[in-house]
């Protein structure tokens, strides 16, 4: 099992084989992404019942929450490949850590500005300087860093291994930010779904808004499988099966 | 032929560079006097009511000591870099992450510790409690050391980047927030006469943390920026 | 030193520092980083006199008051302990109401009333339909709390 | 940049790295060096790969390069006591010797701002001299040195060969050698 998954990784690690497989996987996380996102959308703002408080301005947890989450999930993500790169010296990891940047820095801004928008009935402000907002923010941050610091280093092979450090470096933030909520007691409200006990989320909120996430990260693979390729045609443009595949 | 221990290469580092600063002593005393000129800043752009001075003190100051650390940077590997004398030190039998802690303890010593030790006189200009002041030193005792180290990656990352100076500081300050916060945090309390060991405790672990494992980043950025 | 000694001690170094870092982290954690004060701990005087602070509490059922044809609100603020009075003068959050925890920001006046220059509802963990909560209320009365 | 490159040296050998500006020579003595990394392969000293047992190798080695990695403000000796300082265990009179035996004696004491590129290129290599490791990676040493100069560093080499020493010389100059092995390394 371990040799079989081994042996996977290192053909996936290959470029050409990387850039076939992922044109051909592509259009499958694109797609289910697309139906599971419709059918979470649905189940979260029409059949979900309103919140006993918040009334129907609860539903835009059902954007807020998943793309807070991808915006954590994508760092760790960008900080794992950049590690694996700088290790092992995977030109392809380090392509992918540089496709998660731009990606995850979307799903930063996202959730600052679906928070923000959520905020403004809820707490009756556009912006609190809350734990969670205010990390989510340095998380931004921190994504522009990462891309200002590739983008100033004309050496490709010096470029990635430099932000490779930045990124591990960053994600020693992550779990800061993951339990700000616990350690500055602030106003936003802790973490509802990894709540363990009772539940405190009925079950026809709580269903659409596991699916939107998996359908996010769906979305995500496909954007990310998209830019990698991008990423590889531009590393290895010189390249024999470059122009193989440039050709048919 | 004796190989010599890690201490005393480390030593010979220090005293190295202490040279190096006291011949050319000027350039080691901008960031103080920057310090305190961003300080003065705030009366003028806001108004010289002692109240709202007192409220914005810590926050000024440990404005004024993150801005004031990160220009200090620029000067702590670039000159290294430029004169060759990094690669010798890369090249040398000692573990390289344990030398460039060795430079940025000197360079701390001679552009944090001044801050630390003239920052009372700001805080009494901003009206600052006087039994805050002792509070303060220790924050920004506990908390510059911790700036210079995660400053120091920064420093490490950009210093083959031409004009790097910008980008290290976009690289540097939102990693520095934390430190930040807990420090004026610290300030704050002590300024409302209440109890600022939370926020000390926290600094304090953010100091070991970050002397434990800045060295090994910066170590390794120093060696991807020769490369 | 041997190298091998040197790489040794090295290594020993960030473990140590690595672990005192958390032993203050730990320590921290046991003192209190509370961002408000309780209606108990201003009826204590712990807050600093005349300086700006934080309350946090329920607003107690039945003491919402308004004044006719202006936005000025008092109401009591609890901890099912002791309870501040909060005057303010403002547009109230849509959370706002009877039972909900909130905090205000602002100062004590000399009579023990607490003037908010700034009120936030701060919200529950939970979400769940009308009904439920309802239901909720009906079986053990209202217990929405921080 | 380049590929293919196989070799091994031993005591007494000087590899003479030579070619066209901008073939990688100084890529070369890098990688060599153990401060760049090479896109595959590896380096070994003494059978052991460098990026390994960094220590043991950095102790046994010394580079020079483009720049002289000298501060400007410190004189010679005080530069040679440092870098000598971090190594090893050092007596003032090695590195009186070693600037006595670069001709640089006179000059020992003033800050190294001031002092001629010619001399500077003395006082660093000086300190390979003083340094007394087994292995000299030498990156053009030829550079603004007059003729005694040029000869001064050819006895040098000759004297650290003859020892037992290693050395990696890139130079575009012939390298007159009358001691030791000379191992030529075209690279086009």
């Amino acid at each position: 099992m371990w040799k079989a998954f081994v042996r996977w990784f290192h053909r996936m690690a290959s470029p050409p084989h990387f850039y076939a497989a992922a044109s051909r996987w592509t259009p499958w996380f694109f797609w289910s992404a697309i139906i599971v996102i419709a059918i979470c959308a649905y189940g979260g703002l029409v059949l979900a019942p309103a919140d006993y408080q918040q009334g129907d301005g609860f539903r835009i947890i059902y954007a807020h929450v998943p793309s807070a989450w991808m915006s954590l999930f994508v760092y760790v993500n960008m900080a794992i490949a950049a590690a694996i790169g700088l290790i092992w010296r995977i030109k392809l990891a380090h392509a992918v850590a540089a496709s998660c940047a731009p990606i995850g820095a979307s799903f930063t801004f996202l959730a600052l500005a679906t928070g923000s928008i959520w905020g403004k009935p809820m707490w009756g402000t556009w912006w609190v300087w809350d734990a969670r907002l205010t990390s989510e923010l340095i998380l931004l941050f921190l994504y522009i860093g990462y891309m200002a610091l590739r983008s100033a280093m004309e050496e490709p092979s010096r470029a990635d291994r430099a932000s490779a450090v930045l990124a591990i470096v960053g994600v020693v933030n992550v779990p800061i930010i993951h339990y700000s909520v616990v350690w500055w007691n602030t106003l936003h409200q802790g973490p509802t779904v990894s709540k363990i006990g009772e539940p405190s989320i009925t079950w026809a909120m709580l269903w659409p808004m596991l699916g939107m996430m998996v359908g996010f990260m769906l979305f995500f693979g496909a954007i990310l499988l998209t830019r990698v390729r991008g990423e590889v045609l531009a590393r290895e443009r010189n390249s024999k099966w470059i122009k193989e595949v440039a050709v048919s | 032929m004796e190989n010599v221990g890690i201490f005393t290469a480390a030593a010979r580092l220090v005293e190295r560079d202490l040279k190096v600063i006291f011949r050319h002593v000027s350039e080691a005393l901008n960031p103080l006097v920057f310090f305190v000129v961003v300080a003065t800043l705030f009366p003028l752009a806001t108004s010289p009511d002692a109240a709202l001075l007192r409220d914005m003190a810590p926050g000024v100051v440990w404005v004024a000591a993150l801005l004031s650390s990160t220009l200090a940077l620029d000067s702590l590997f670039k000159a290294d870099m430029d004169d060759g004398t990094m690669e010798q030190l890369a090249l040398s039998p000692q573990p390289l992450a344990w030398l460039l802690l060795a430079k940025i303890v000197t360079h701390w010593v001679v552009s944090g510790l001044p801050l630390v030790l003239i920052a009372p006189l700001v805080a009494r200009g901003f009206f600052l409690p006087t039994e805050a002041i002792l509070p303060m030193m220790l924050a920004l005792a506990l908390g510059t050391p911790t700036l210079s180290l995660i400053g120091a990656v920064g420093a490490a990352l950009t210093a083959g980047v031409r004009r790097g100076g910008a980008l290290l500081s976009l690289l540097v300050l939102p990693l520095s927030l934390p430190t930040m916060i807990f420090g004026a945090r610290a300030t704050d309390l002590a300024g409302l006469g209440e109890d600022p060991s939370g926020p000390l405790y926290l600094l304090a672990a953010l100091l070991f943390l970050t002397l434990s494992l800045a060295p090994l980043a910066a170590a390794a950025a120093i060696r991807i920026s020769l490369d | 030193m041997k190298p091998r000694r040197q790489r040794l001690v090295l290594v020993v170094m960030i473990v140590v520092g690595v672990g005192i870092a958390t032993g203050f982290a730990l320590r921290a954690l046991q003192e209190n980083l509370l961002y408000f004060y309780s209606p108990t701990q201003v009826a204590e005087g712990e807050p600093p006199e005349g300086r700006k602070f934080r309350v946090g509490g329920l607003v107690t059922p039945g003491s919402v008051n308004r004044t006719e044809g202006a936005l000025d609100v008092s109401f009591d603020l609890t901890d099912n302990n002791t309870t501040v009075t909060v005057a303010y003068a403002g547009i109230l959050p849509d959370l706002f109401r009877e039972g909900q925890g909130i905090i205000a920001h602002g100062r004590m006046n000399g009579d023990g009333v607490f003037v908010a220059e700034e009120v936030l509802a701060k919200h529950d963990e939970n979400y769940m339909p009308p009904e439920v909560a309802e239901a909720l209320d009906q079986v053990h009365g209202k217990d929405s709390g921080p | 940049m380049f590929s293919n490159l196989a070799f091994a040296i031993g005591e007494g050998d000087c590899l003479h790295v030579t070619g066209p500006n901008g073939c990688g020579k100084t890529s070369l003595l890098r990688v060599l060096s153990g401060m760049s990394l090479s896109e595959s392969g590896d380096v070994r000293w003494d059978g052991t790969r460098i990026d390994r047992d960094r220590g043991t190798f950095n102790q046994a080695v010394f580079y020079v390069g483009h720049r002289e990695g000298l501060k400007a403000h410190l004189s010679a000796v005080e530069n040679l006591q440092f870098d000598l300082g971090i190594r090893r265990s050092f007596d003032q009179a090695d590195i009186d010797a070693a600037l006595e035996r670069l001709a640089v004696t006179h000059c020992a004491h003033l800050p190294v701002r001031v002092l001629s590129a010619g001399q500077k290129r003395r006082v660093a290599l000086a300190r390979a001299v003083a340094a007394k490791s087994r292995l000299w990676i030498l990156d053009e040493p030829f550079t603004n040195l007059d003729v005694a100069g040029r000869d001064l560093i050819s006895h040098l080499l000759d004297d650290h060969l003859s020892g037992g020493g290693l050395a990696v010389v890139a130079a575009h100059h012939d390298l007159p050698l009358r001691a030791g092995r000379r191992v030529p390394l075209e690279i086009s």
